[in-house]
This record gives C-alpha cells, sequence and structure tokens, in this order.
C-alpha cells in the first residue's frame, strides 16, 4: 500500500477517535445529566411511575410523580410536563407548580418529565442545544433539551409503520416512540407504549377527575394557542378559553374538540379510557417551526425568529409573530394561567366537595413581570430530602 | 420586549366581573336587528367549538333555553320549538385531513338547516366569535360566505372584525352587525336584544 | 439573519464545488462542505457533536440498505437468481404484456413495503434486470426501468416514508393516501415499463437460456422463494397480528431471511466475503446517507434550511404550483427524506390552509420526491440502480436522458393531481 | 413480549458490531484513501451506537 495512502487512513482515523470522543462526551454529560427539583411545602409524597406498572419500574421512564394532597376530600387533578422535551414550556410549567403550589382542598398530581427517555436525546438532523439555562436570582438552573420522541437507545428499533394500540391506525414509524401517539399504552409494548400504560394505570387508579397535558407548537400548525378538549371537558374548556381571552391574555385562546379519528393522542385516549376530563394545552414556540432560522439556546427561550416573522408577514402562520417573540416566561405565564383558569373554572360547575383548591403559583402577569427563574428554588438552600432529581 | 404588549389587564374571578366586564353592544349600523327569543338552537358550520361558547355564555347570561349540537339537522329542528338558530362560522382543523373537517358536507348541512329554520319561521343568526384564529384559511372563509348571506342578522366578537371585514361584508349584505367585545360577553349582548 | 444564512449556503455550495473541482467524491466532497458550512456560521467545539450527530439521522435506513443488499447478494451467490431468471424467460418471453406486468408487480413489492426505492433495487433490481435482457430490452432503458419502478415503488402503498413523516410532522393521521398513492405509483410505473420495453423485439427463448447462467444443481423453487416467503410472511404478520409479535424491524427480517437462504443455499456461501463485498458495493450509498444528515444538521444549526424553506413556502401559489414538479425532486436529490419535515410540512400546512385537500395534495407532492432520487449529488436510488445493474453507460446522457418522458409523465400526473386535490379528494373520498 | 422485544434489540447492537467488524475490515484493506475516509465517517455511528452513548 502506498504512504500516501497509509498516512490518509492513520490521520483519518486519528480524526475520527477524536470526534467520537469529543462528541460522545458531549452525549454523555447529555444523557446522565440530572435535574434538581425542589419539592414545594404542597408536595406531600413522591412516588415514581413504575409503582403502578412493573413494566417501566427502574426504567428510564421510571419518573417521578409528585403528589399535593390537601388532605380534604376534593377533585383530583392530573398536571402532565414533558410529554414532548423539545417543548420546555411544559416541563418548566409543571416544575413551576411543584416548587410552588399549595393545594388546600382535593388533591394535584404533577409529572415534569413525562418521557424521560425523550429528555435523554436531541433530535438527529435539528441542531437542538443539549442544555438550557434559565436565569434565577441564586444562579442559573440548566435543562436537557430533548426530542419530540423516545430515545432509540432505549426503544429500537422501530416497526416498518406503527400500528396503535389497540385500534391499528397506521402511523409513521417513530411515533411508536412519541408518547402522545401511545395512549393509551400496551402494557407489553415497547417502552413508550408502556409508559403511556402506566399512565393509565396511575389515572385509573388515583381516581384522576381532570387530566391536563401541556404542549408547544410549532406558528405554521393550526392547532395553535388552544385547549384540545376530550368530550368530557368541553364546557370547561370552553369557558377557560372564554374568560382567559376577555382577562388575561393579549393574544387570544381558543379551543378545540378532540378529534375521534386521529388516535394515540392524550386528549382522546385518556378521556375514553378513564374517568377523567382530558385536555391539552398548546401555546406557540417558534424554535418548532420548520422554516425557523439559526437554531440555539436563544431562539429556544426567546422565541424570536426573522425567518417565522417574514412568514407571518406572508400570512403563512397561525399566531401573530413580530420581533417580541414568544419569551418562555410568556409561554410558561400561558399555561400556568390556563392550568390555574381551568381549575377555576371546573370549581364553578361541581358541588363544593368535589372541587379542588390550588394557590402559590403565579399567573401569566406576575411571570412575565418578574421573570420565570424567580419562582425557581435553589436546591442547595433546603433539606436533601426535599430534593429529587428528573 | 414591550410589556404591554403581554399585560393587558389584571386577571380576575371568571364570574364575578362578568356582568359588567362582558359587553360592549353596538347594534348596527343601517339595519336594525331584530330580537332574539328563546328557544334557542346553536351549530357551527365547521365543527369548531364557537356554539359551545355561545351556549355557555348564554348559560351564563340566563338566556335559556339553549341547546348545541355540532350535527344539529334540518330533521332535529323541525317541531322543536326554537325560535331562534345560531350559526357559528370558522373550522376546526385538529388533525388534517381524515381526521379534519370537510367543509363543503358542512356547507350542504347548514343549507338543508336553515331551509328548515325558514320554514319554522325561526330568526337565523350567522356568528363569528372565535376571532382572526378562525379567519386564516380558506376553509374558515368558505364557511363564513356560505352562513352569512343566509342569516337575519351578523353577530361576530370585536377580535373577528380586526381587519374591518365583518364591518364591509355586513354592508354588502345589507344585514344588521351585532359586535360583542369578546366571547365572554355573548349571552349577556344576546339578553339586551331580547 | 437573512444575509448569515444567505452567507452559510453560499460557503456550502462553494466549498461543494471546489472539493468537486479538486477530485474529491461526491460524499467527501459534501461532507466538507459540511464542516465549511458550519465553521463559516461561528459554530465553535460544538459543532463536532453537530456533525456527529447529524450522521445518526439515516442509521436506520442504512441498516435496511445493508441487510438488504447482504439478503439479495446471498440469493444471486445461491444461484437463485440464475433459477428464476431463467425459470420467468422460459415461460414468459412468448407473452411479453404478462410478462412486463409481472415485472412491474415484483419491482413494486419491497418498495411499497419498506418505504425505500433502493430496497427494491437492491433486492429485485438485477433480477429484474436480468429477466429484462434477456427480452432484448436495451442496457440503458433496463436502467431506466428499474430506477423508475424502484422510485414508484418507494412511493407506493402502504409506506411512502415522505407521506408519513410529512403527516406525522403535521400531526395528520397516516390514512386515507392509499388510493390516491396507488392510483399515482401504478400507472406511472406501469407507463414507465411499458413505454420502455413495450417496443422490445421478440427474442429466441432458447438462445437466451443458452446464453444465461446456470442455476446450481439442487436449486428449486422451494429453496428459493423460501427466504422471500419468510420475508413477506414476517412483513404480513407485523400488519395482522402487531401486538402477538415482538417490533422485529425491516433490517432483522432481512437477515433472518438471509440465514434462511443460508441454510438452504446448495452451494457453501464464503459469508465474510459476501459481507465485505455489500458493504464495499453500498460505501457510496450508505456514505451519502452518514454524510448528508450531518450537511442538513450544519444548515438546520446556521438557518440554511430554514432560509431554503422559508424561500419555498413564500412562493406565489401559482408559481408553487408551476415548479413544484422541479423543486420537490431537486431538494430530493440534496437532502433525501429529510425533505419531507423541511418542505413537506410547511407546504402541507400552506396547502391546506389555500384549501386543497391535504391528504391528495400530500399525496401528489409524495409520488414527485422519488423523481428526484437519481438527481445529485445524493441520487441514491439512480446510483444503486447503476449500481446494481453494472451500467456503464453515461449516467446524464444515457440513464438519465432515457427516463426524462416517464418523469414527466408522472410529474404532470402528480402536478394535476395536486392542483385539482380538493375536487379529486371529494371523489376519492366520497 | 417484553423479553421478545429485549431480545430483538440485542440483536440489533450485535447486527450493529457485526457491520462495524466489516467496515473496519473493509478500511484496513482498501486501497483507495477517500474510500478509507468514508469507511471512517461511516464508521462513527455504528462505533457510537455500539456503546450506547447516541
Amino acid at each position: 500500500m502506498e504512504r500516501r495512502t497509509l498516512l490518509v487512513k492513520a490521520l483519518s482515523l486519528l480524526i475520527t477517535v477524536v470526534f467520537m470522543v469529543v462528541a460522545g462526551r458531549e452525549f454523555r454529560a447529555h444523557r446522565t445529566f440530572r435535574e434538581p427539583v425542589v419539592a414545594g411545602e404542597g408536595v406531600t409524597a413522591v412516588r415514581t411511575l413504575g409503582d403502578y406498572h412493573p413494566g417501566v419500574k427502574g426504567t428510564v421512564n421510571d419518573c417521578n410523580i409528585y403528589f399535593l394532597d390537601s388532605g380534604k376530600p376534593g377533585a383530583t387533578v392530573l398536571v402532565f410536563g414533558g410529554t414532548h422535551p423539545e417543548e420546555p414550556a411544559a416541563n418548566l410549567t409543571a416544575e413551576l407548580f411543584v416548587e410552588n403550589a399549595r393545594v388546600e382542598q382535593g388533591r394535584l398530581l404533577v409529572v415534569i418529565r413525562g418521557n424521560r427517555s425523550a429528555s435523554t436525546y436531541t433530535r438527529n438532523g435539528e441542531a437542538y442545544p443539549t442544555f438550557y439555562r434559565i436565569p434565577t436570582p441564586w444562579g442559573e438552573k440548566t435543562y436537557r433539551m430533548g426530542d419530540r420522541c423516545s430515545s432509540p437507545l432505549d426503544s429500537w428499533p422501530d416497526p416498518e409503520v406503527y400500528l396503535h394500540y389497540p385500534t391499528k391506525q397506521m402511523l409513521a414509524y417513530m411515533d411508536i416512540r412519541n408518547l402522545n401517539r401511545t395512549w393509551p399504552g400496551r402494557p407489553g409494548g415497547l417502552l413508550t407504549e408502556r409508559t403511556t400504560f402506566a399512565f393509565m394505570e396511575l389515572i385509573r387508579s388515583e381516581k384522576v377527575d381532570v387530566f391536563i397535558d401541556l404542549h408547544e407548537a410549532e406558528l405554521e400548525y393550526p392547532v395553535e394557542n388552544t385547549i384540545v378538549a376530550h368530550e368530557k371537558a368541553q364546557g370547561v374548556a370552553a369557558m377557560t378559553s372564554m374568560v382567559l381571552t376577555a382577562q388575561e391574555f393579549p393574544v387570544p385562546i381558543g379551543m378545540e374538540f378532540s378529534p375521534v379519528a386521529l388516535r394515540g393522542l392524550s386528549h382522546r385516549e385518556v378521556g375514553d379510557n378513564s374517568d377523567a376530563m382530558s385536555m391539552i394545552f398548546e401555546v406557540a414556540e417558534p424554535f418548532l417551526d420548520r422554516i425557523r432560522g439559526i437554531t440555539d439556546e436563544a431562539l429556544l427561550l426567546e422565541g424570536k425568529d426573522e425567518f417565522v416573522k417574514k412568514a407571518g408577514e406572508h400570512g403563512l402562520l397561525y399566531a401573530p409573530m413580530d420581533d417580541s417573540g414568544w419569551p418562555i416566561a410568556v409561554r410558561v405565564g400561558r399555561h400556568a394561567s390556563t392550568v390555574l383558569q381551568t381549575l377555576e373554572t371546573f370549581n364553578t360547575m361541581e358541588t363544593p366537595e368535589r372541587q379542588i383548591l390550588v394557590s402559590g403559583v403565579p399567573r401569566y402577569a406576575e411571570l412575565v413581570d418578574k421573570g420565570l427563574g424567580a419562582f425557581f428554588r435553589d436546591p442547595s438552600g433546603v433539606s436533601e430530602d426535599r430534593v429529587f432529581y428528573e | 420586549m414591550k410589556e404591554a404588549f403581554f399585560v393587558r389587564r389584571k386577571n380576575g374571578r371568571i364570574f364575578a366581573g362578568l356582568a359588567l366586564a362582558a359587553v360592549f353592544l353596538f347594534a348596527a349600523v343601517a339595519v336594525q336587528a331584530a330580537p332574539i327569543e328563546p328557544p334557542i338552537a346553536v351549530t357551527t358550520c365547521g365543527q369548531s367549538p364557537g356554539a359551545v361558547m355561545v351556549k355557555m355564555s348564554c348559560a351564563q347570561a340566563k338566556l335559556m333555553p339553549t341547546d348545541s349540537d355540532n350535527k344539529l339537522t334540518a330533521d332535529g329542528l323541525r317541531g322543536k320549538g326554537y325560535k331562534t338558530l345560531i350559526i357559528t362560522t370558522g373550522t376546526s382543523m385538529k388533525g388534517m385531513g381524515a381526521a379534519g373537517t370537510d367543509v363543503n358536507k358542512e356547507i350542504a348541512r347548514i343549507e338543508e338547516l336553515v331551509k328548515a329554520a325558514r320554514e319554522e319561521g325561526m330568526l337565523v343568526v350567522g356568528a363569528h366569535v372565535e376571532g382572526m384564529a378562525r379567519r386564516t384559511d380558506a376553509s374558515d372563509e368558505a364557511s363564513i360566505k356560505a352562513v352569512m348571506p343566509l342569516s337575519d342578522m351578523i353577530l361576530i366578537i370585536e377580535d373577528s372584525d380586526k381587519d374591518g371585514f365583518f364591518t364591509a361584508y355586513s354592508k354588502e349584505l345589507n344585514k344588521p352587525l351585532v359586535v360583542v367585545k369578546d366571547a365572554l360577553g355573548i349571552g349577556a349582548a344576546l339578553a339586551e336584544l331580547k | 439573519m437573512f444575509a448569515h444564512a444567505s452567507l452559510v449556503l453560499a460557503v456550502i455550495v462553494g466549498a461543494f464545488l471546489v472539493a468537486k473541482l479538486c477530485r474529491i467524491s461526491t460524499e467527501l466532497s459534501m461532507f466538507l462542505a459540511a464542516v465549511a458550512g458550519g465553521l463559516a456560521s461561528g459554530a465553535d467545539l460544538s459543532l463536532i457533536r453537530h456533525l456527529v450527530e447529524g450522521t445518526f439521522t439515516y442509521f436506520d435506513v442504512c441498516l435496511i440498505f445493508l441487510t438488504a443488499t447482504f439478503f439479495m447478494t446471498l440469493v444471486k451467490e445461491s444461484g437463485g437468481v440464475a433459477f428464476i431468471v431463467r425459470r420467468i424467460v422460459a415461460t414468459f418471453a412468448t407473452r411479453k404484456v404478462m410478462c412486463l406486468l409481472l415485472l412491474t408487480l415484483v419491482m413494486l413489492i419491497p418498495g411499497a413495503l419498506t418505504g425505500s426505492g433502493a430496497a427494491s433495487v437492491l433486492t429485485v433490481g438485477a433480477l429484474v434486470g436480468a429477466v429484462l435482457a434477456a427480452m432484448g430490452v436495451e442496457e440503458t432503458r433496463r436502467v431506466a426501468i428499474v430506477f423508475l419502478c424502484a422510485a414508484m415503488s418507494a412511493a407506493a402503498p402502504p409506506i411512502n416514508l415522505w407521506a408519513m413523516m410529512a403527516a406525522a410532522g403535521a400531526n395528520m393521521p397516516y390514512t386515507g393516501f392509499g388510493l390516491p398513492l396507488g392510483i399515482l405509483s401504478v400507472t406511472g410505473a406501469l407507463f414507465a415499463m411499458f413505454f420502455l420495453a413495450g417496443g422490445s423485439k421478440p427474442v429466441e427463448v432458447e438462445k437466451v437460456l443458452r446464453a444465461l447462467p446456470e442455476a446450481p444443481q439442487g436449486m428449486g423453487w422451494g429453496r428459493v422463494l423460501a427466504p422471500f416467503f419468510l420475508l413477506a410472511l414476517l412483513v404480513v404478520a407485523g400488519r395482522l397480528a402487531p401486538f402477538s409479535m415482538p417490533v422485529l424491524g425491516l433490517p432483522l427480517i432481512f437477515l433472518l431471511c438471509a440465514g434462511m437462504t443460508i441454510l438452504l443455499s446448495p452451494r457453501k456461501l464464503p459469508l465474510w466475503k459476501i459481507l465485505g463485498d455489500t458493504v464495499e458495493a453500498l460505501l457510496p450509498l450508505v456514505g451519502i446517507m452518514v454524510v448528508v444528515g450531518a450537511l442538513i444538521q450544519v444548515m438546520a444549526l446556521s438557518g440554511a434550511r430554514g432560509l431554503i424553506s422559508l424561500s419555498v413556502v413564500t412562493l406565489p401559489l401559482s408559481v408553487l404550483y408551476a415548479t413544484l414538479f422541479l423543486i420537490l425532486p431537486v431538494s430530493e436529490g440534496m437532502l433525501q427524506y429529510a425533505v419531507a419535515p423541511l418542505l413537506g410540512v410547511p407546504l402541507i400546512m400552506l396547502f391546506n390552509m389555500k384549501g386543497l385537500d391535504p391528504v391528495v395534495a400530500l399525496s401528489a407532492m409524495a409520488v414527485l420526491w422519488p423523481l428526484g432520487d437519481c438527481l445529485p449529488p445524493t441520487a441514491v436510488v439512480g446510483r444503486a440502480a447503476v449500481l446494481e445493474l453494472g451500467y456503464k453507460g453515461n449516467y446524464w446522457s444515457g440513464f438519465v436522458k432515457t427516463c426524462l418522458v416517464p418523469l414527466a409523465f408522472i410529474a404532470a400526473l402528480a402536478t394535476l393531481f395536486l392542483v385539482y386535490s380538493a375536487r379529486i379528494g371529494a371523489v376519492l373520498g366520497g | 413480549m417484553i423479553t421478545l422485544n429485549g431480545l430483538v434489540t440485542a440483536a440489533y447492537y450485535a447486527m450493529t458490531a457485526l457491520f462495524g467488524v466489516v467496515l473496519c475490515r473493509n478500511f484496513f484493506r482498501t486501497r483507495n484513501a477517500q474510500d478509507a475516509v468514508l469507511y471512517c465517517i461511516i464508521l462513527v455511528p455504528f462505533v457510537l451506537r455500539l456503546l450506547r452513548v447516541k
């Protein structure tokens, strides 16, 4: 073999090893990173998902379930974050409730990272940042940026086409790893299917009355800044959207019916397969638009993008977009207010003994005013047994 | 960040300030709006939740009975004693394609429904109560342009007329236009028209 | 941001062209373009992570290519291909229409089931090519037929990866696509087959059989078809009883079929050599899939991807209709399946907004995309067809030129479906 | 079923290892410098997947 070829071989092998080591360290750091969460005064117990279905016990998706129990009979509400970890307003809002909420009547259950596996992977080809940081009065708080679907390291291979259980509706192959396409789950299925099955077991055994799944959506998508509601939740959702639009949000929040023909989504399947009324909340996230410009942490947190704005000028968006963008405090603020308003509306439609009373969580205006970080607690400032990891 | 853009109003408890906050009603410009009489039937041309919103708002304003049925057909309307039919416009697109809405089928249903309402001597109100979010695409436009010409009056919220479309369109059709500040105020506004 | 993204895009194109001028292979030129683009966008050390992450984008597709080709090479080496070709020629050579219909069906099935045109080429392309040669179809036309039928097989239902990925991105259920995709892809494949092979002169069966390689002793229909039955069985079982069997995935299914081929082969097969040859033959194909992922990631990072996407969706609708038959295949040639989320999602949302039937419109787009699989820089299926059939003629003046009429026919048909999607949707749906 | 799916996953790691080995073998055997570089690039996802890093 020529000397030159040998040299090229040696050099390329060396560079490849360097690339693998440098990138591998970053992947490893991302996958093993632990996010501390301070259990606020309202948290009375923390269980894990594996308590409800052995099929997820000890797996990466054996996530924490935070119980905020008033001890006084009332409604049970499950606030669900982290279905799609590329939509950070969802897990941040859930964390906001865990660290700040106090429950005076009924029970509040909170999931911060519904699909923890997906949060340990960033999507190939999309150039997501691996981490994002929220400034707080006591320093920066770091979070993993995740993918929409579970990590292939935890669920491999995909079928050539995904058939939803139990309806057999055909969906794209990677949707078998999409937590919002695998409801109501399959006890012996792949990890993501087992995860939704475990959550359904939780919802049924804890007798959840209201299920709220938090999301974000690209501005090009028609279902934007809205509540998607199962039949059982229509009244609550309609009233909530009207009140918030009239009294709180500068950009209206709409409402959509959960379509019967689209299977595997939580707003459809949780309502169909349990006594809970199920809803999904959506807020605008320009980071998710395919037409976005530079993909970085700033876009993720500030939600400002010239390309998306330009698309808006051409009338191609379903949400307004200007130079202010859609900052994370606005997105979390909308979610927080929508959850709180939903609970208030629910209470007006229920008898006093079936209500839930939650306080201590900031609403939209306060979050926008003070910033999201103002409401996160310093894990080093509390005793270790109050700190949990996501 | 412009704070004013984000913070419009301090939030309040839902129903406490409802009666006051609800309505800014200015009935139409050139043509007098007809009185609204219950019982009211509400449906939608496009399967959007506008009809549910109208019903909820009417219930708040004690404008009863008000029934909403998104699949209401001509047969379901005949002989039920309804005095007013409200049809909300704008289409639902959650899950496009197979799970979406077929606006042409919706328009065909509404045309039959209005025919039946005329036979029953009912007042027909074309409504657009979900703001600019339901005025984005071709399906939204199709449902608006199918319903409004068949109506006796047009009911909208301020946000639906941001570009002045309904002001101009109601003049073009020579129909009374009722503009309510927001969806929450619809019931109270209609009660005023009783 | 516009200036930045445009600059990065220019650097990517410039670096690619310079590398090509320096006689560097397409795959490496593309990788260098990705590195140059990343540096131009000002990325720090994290550029390495982005490049490496991008290489995973089509990892599973690469495994499908490798295992499918390994399987088919084993069939070939065991004498199965020679056996099938001899039998088909002996039975059908005088009944041309039947034979062409059969060949079209054979070409459509692997791609229809896997969503990959390359799978069709790599599994049955050589076989179909051999039969066509035996029927007297000229060499360039054979490659063109194999490519065009493979492209249509990728478009054919039930699995059309472009439609699936775009539908997933737009939150549409993947239902209702069967009929429009079926009409477009089957019509396209039949047109290509009969247009290019319909005029071939009848051949002397005996003479052709003498020229064809002999099948080894002991080879029979049972041995040669058993692995294909296993393939069909595992794929169909996964559809009919998806909850009673584990998720196998195509690569493992192909490996299981390969295992069966080894067991049933009348000859002893040199496995390591076949594996080595398979990987070597697929180097350009797998290489391009790995490298294009890295390039896409850099383009997403820098906003260059968004710029392209935005430029397309902001075109006036009439211009879009008139140019989509070019835009979609060209973008496919550049980016492969990544075009589905990149252009497919915004376009389908745009078309939906404008009142088109999203299912029919997306079906039409999903038939236009695979036409670009013969276009550079990736040209995955075109190159696979050329490799598999050992075509020695000129890629452009021979192969691509011969494809032009069927390509134009399919593009025109798909464009009509797109423009009149609302009416067609009403007919198909109602 | 969970165990069966686990076995399938293990088979995929074995498959990755197998093709990884063949890629390495071809890398060392090829006399074409450009092919050698391309083999290196292709090896990256195979190795990192096998090590369960990505």
